[in-house]
């Protein structure tokens, strides 16, 4: 059985012009970069290449990329190891309460050690209010940390004025970034972003490697100490063939954005619309057009999640669920929660999430085989029944 | 994640549907925590002749109604209420344990609908 | 020219079986293993495949390994993570002198952060004194954290009687065995090792993965904060190829790990004994038989090390110096300046480390191409020139 | 790492030796450091006839000796007293950073050896 991936969101396949590009870096080009001979001078050479394509991407300078082995550890760094930098002006973090947990589990870190974090809600499109942010600013904040768009819902935050307030107010911004690059358009001059997380496996390069971007001038303390790579940011023998791969994957998605984004909007409506015409009792999470090009939110009322995940993956259709049980966790997804789903809604959401490889055709057969699905669950549900018995 | 034998329940549960005169019925778990068993159960002479499952919950939640059903029907009351969680667990080649609690609603998902019973003789 | 790699201890290429194993996870199997469907599966299976064949390895257990970014990644996890758990306990570390910078800024950072930090010396081959260790023992110690073998010099340390000593007094143990593993037998069980560093790169497996032993049942926080993966103790979408080239790696190490220490010792030995045979004023750094099979260190009086390395890399030769102009600092190499070597005889040092690959007749090559450089740097150096004025 | 013409001076360093009967001599930098430079210079008509150096260091080291030789060679002692080490590193088309304190060694290496003479005039 072929299958049909629709969990873009969750991480993506190696683009083969990426891997070709890589290969010569694990056992040709495989120099230590700190060294002397010609051997390490190569792999530096390839290593400021890939630095100076993420940094276009991202309209950012080369000198203001520093890598590291994920988005999650981009998201430590820059939380932690501003809070430790500046700890003595202020301890004080604003966020908001639909992060990922890389961005979540970092500040309840800091609270641990003396930070004071605020999580700001969202309106039931996972919107931030911005006169909220602007209220929860006291002489104490330090860090205001604000996904650029989220990993569940799809929602896009209003960046450039988040990035004004902080800026008006002489507070550093970070924005997570992970799910927004190579999605949309990310102008970290233009939208004064002082710090930025990116991941290379969510834009078809190789899982972990990532970068912070770190605007010229901002204090931040390491969090990974040892060698002095990474202009003595961040330690460790580089990831010279992820590095590379993270390179060439920013390149195609600079080269591509556009196209990218307006093709990937095109199948997602179609996706939403087809889901609407053939299913009732469904409910569209996130933001209607201010989502990512490639994110559907979609919950099923009266069935649970993990049972459609499972049920999809028996005719080939990879989602992902923000049910608890998908997470070991008892609560379902927090940023469901937060948007005001009951937890009964929220264990039903299904995220599809398509990418540069899922055809129309893929569409098509995942309009034909959900209802089925879902029609088949239902029929197994004591809240189903309910409903159509007052019907 | 999970064995053949809970897939196998997923796929084609056993004993799916209600029973419109049924002598018992048991509800348990509730929607907020992502599980709701609901059991039917028709008796006779103390045996249970017939049962039938509803649930909402995760591929465990269902595999677990399935076989519980399957594991019930035939017996006595008394038997009936014999059986533990332990055992549908084992009865299904083992479940990853976030997932033993379906096991537990199972086992009282079967004692309620023969509470119900009792409750109505 | 073909090159003639000598610096196995920085870095070593990705041996092509081990590239294989990996290639599928890149674009093939490339599901998130925290995945509900069958591409998840599947890569969480070759996940826990490898977790298991580094921990035969090592002999531990499966559930003892964590994957990490590299071997950097691990000690600063094995050091601040035990702080942190234990501060309450005590504040005292004891480490070496000779650590590698993952370990000795690890351990200054916590010296701003309150800890105390003994740095024990090492005698002239590079070994600690277990009665020093024992006297530095207080009952504020949560750590002793001395590294398996150094990476400049090779030495290896009396690992199994500082196990012992860590477990009489109740302290945990960790060990950086980055350099260790794979050219000398580790077994975590024997030499009572709580903690342990690892590294892909350094055995013929992939750069930007490492692990971290973790016994069972020590208390440890995490310093990667985020999703759920690793156990919940270390966050970020696993590097999938990476931990299965990671996994093929330590099989391979595991398969031919007598052989391989056999090899190197003859060739080292060689090596060394050509160079003793072949140079004059030439010092052996490190310890004459306790060292690591691969590893060679040699400081040439009166000439600098760059300017060797560099004549090296004219005729293809790479090795490493433990001079200061090759890591942009002042000071030459902690690790030679412990061990007693002026700075002058510290600037005149180099390492030449041999791995699998390694041939009789890159030996014979080197120790050709060797004299004639020392020759031509000595004639140009104004110290030779007292030298061989008073002869 | 290094540019070609650093490259070249280090591979074929230009007036590499000494002067027996040198006019003035100067070292500057020490072992502990990792750089010594020795330069010899022989002086008629306020002119420098020749110069020689030795030099204990690394490849920017040799390199900065060689160029510095030859831009004093045919100058006068004035004209060597006004070679910067700035211009020492543009002759050689640039220095990492943290290898320029070589090219202030070389300059400093001539004006000990023109230092060395005018004491002995
Ligand atoms: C919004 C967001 N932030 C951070 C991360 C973590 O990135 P990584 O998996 O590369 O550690 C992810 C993806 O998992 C994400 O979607
Ligand atoms: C002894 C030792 N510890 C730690 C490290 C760091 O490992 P990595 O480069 O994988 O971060 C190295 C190698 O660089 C090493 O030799």
């Amino acid at each position: 059985m072929e299958r049909k991936y629709f969990d873009y969101s969750a991480t993506t396949p190696v683009d083969s012009e990426v891997l070709n590009e890589m290969l010569p870096y694990f056992n040709n080009d495989f120099g230590n970069p700190s060294s002397v001979y010609s051997y390490g001078r190569d792999s530096k050479k390839a290593i400021e290449n890939a630095r100076y394509k993420i940094a276009k991407l991202i309209n950012a300078d080369a000198r203001e990329i520093f890598f590291t082995g994920g988005g999650t550890e981009s998201d430590n760094w820059a939380i932690k190891g501003i809070a430790i930098a500046l700890k003595n002006k202020g301890n004080h973090i604003i966020t908001s309460s639909i992060e990922h947990h890389a961005v979540l589990h970092s500040c309840k870190y800091l609270e641990k050690h003396g930070f004071r974090v605020t999580y700001l809600p969202v309106d039931k499109y996972g919107l931030i209010s911005l006169e909220d942010l602007k209220s929860e600013i006291n002489d104490r904040t330090i860090l205001i940390t604000i996904m650029f768009a989220n990993n569940e819902i799809g929602t896009i935050q209003p960046i450039k004025e988040i990035g004004k307030i902080a800026k008006e107010n002489n507070i550093y911004f970070h924005t997570d970034g992970v799910q927004a690059i190579g999605n949309t358009v990310i102008d970290v001059k233009d939208m004064n972003i002082d710090l930025l997380s990116i991941s290379a496996h969510k834009i078809y390069g190789p899982k972990g490697i990532g970068a912070l971007y770190i605007k010229k001038g901002i204090k931040i303390d390491p969090i990974i100490h040892g060698g002095a790579q990474e202009r003595k940011k961040r330690a460790g023998t580089e990831n010279v063939p992820g590095i590379v791969g993270f390179g060439k994957a920013a390149e195609i998605a600079y080269n591509n954005l556009d196209k990218n984004i307006q093709d990937l909007t095109n199948l997602r409506d179609k996706l939403i619309k087809g889901i609407f015409d053939n299913i009732d009792y469904v409910i569209l999470n996130g933001h209607p057009h201010n989502r990512l090009p490639g994110n559907v939110n979609i919950s099923f009322q009266f069935i649970e999640g993990e049972a459609l995940l499972l049920s999809l993956d028996m005719v080939g259709i990879c989602g992902s669920s923000g049910s608890a049980c998908t997470s070991g966790t008892l609560d379902p997804s927090h940023v469901l929660l937060a948007i005001g789903l009951s937890h009964e809604i929220a264990h039903g959401s299904l995220r599809l999430s398509i990418g540069k490889y899922t055809k129309e055709e893929d569409i098509d057969y995942l309009l034909q085989e959900l209802p089925k699905i879902i029609k088949r669950l239902r029929n197994m549900s004591p809240l189903y029944e309910k409903v159509k018995g007052g019907e | 994640m999970y064995s053949d034998k809970v897939m196998d329940h997923f796929t084609n549960p056993r004993n799916v549907g209600d029973i419109k005169d049924a002598d018992g019925i048991g509800e348990v778990g509730n929607a907020k925590c992502g599980d709701i068993m609901k059991m039917y159960i028709k008796v006779e002479d103390n045996i249970i002749k017939d049962i039938k499952f509803k649930t909402f919950g995760c591929g465990a939640a269902i595999a677990t109604s399935s076989i519980a059903t399957e594991m019930v029907i035939g017996k006595t009351i008394d038997e009936a209420l014999k059986i533990t969680n332990n055992a549908v667990v084992e009865a299904l080649g083992g479940l990853p344990h976030e997932k033993v609690h379906c096991s537990v609603l199972a086992e009282q998902a079967i004692k309620a609908a023969i509470d119900d019973y009792m409750a109505k003789k």
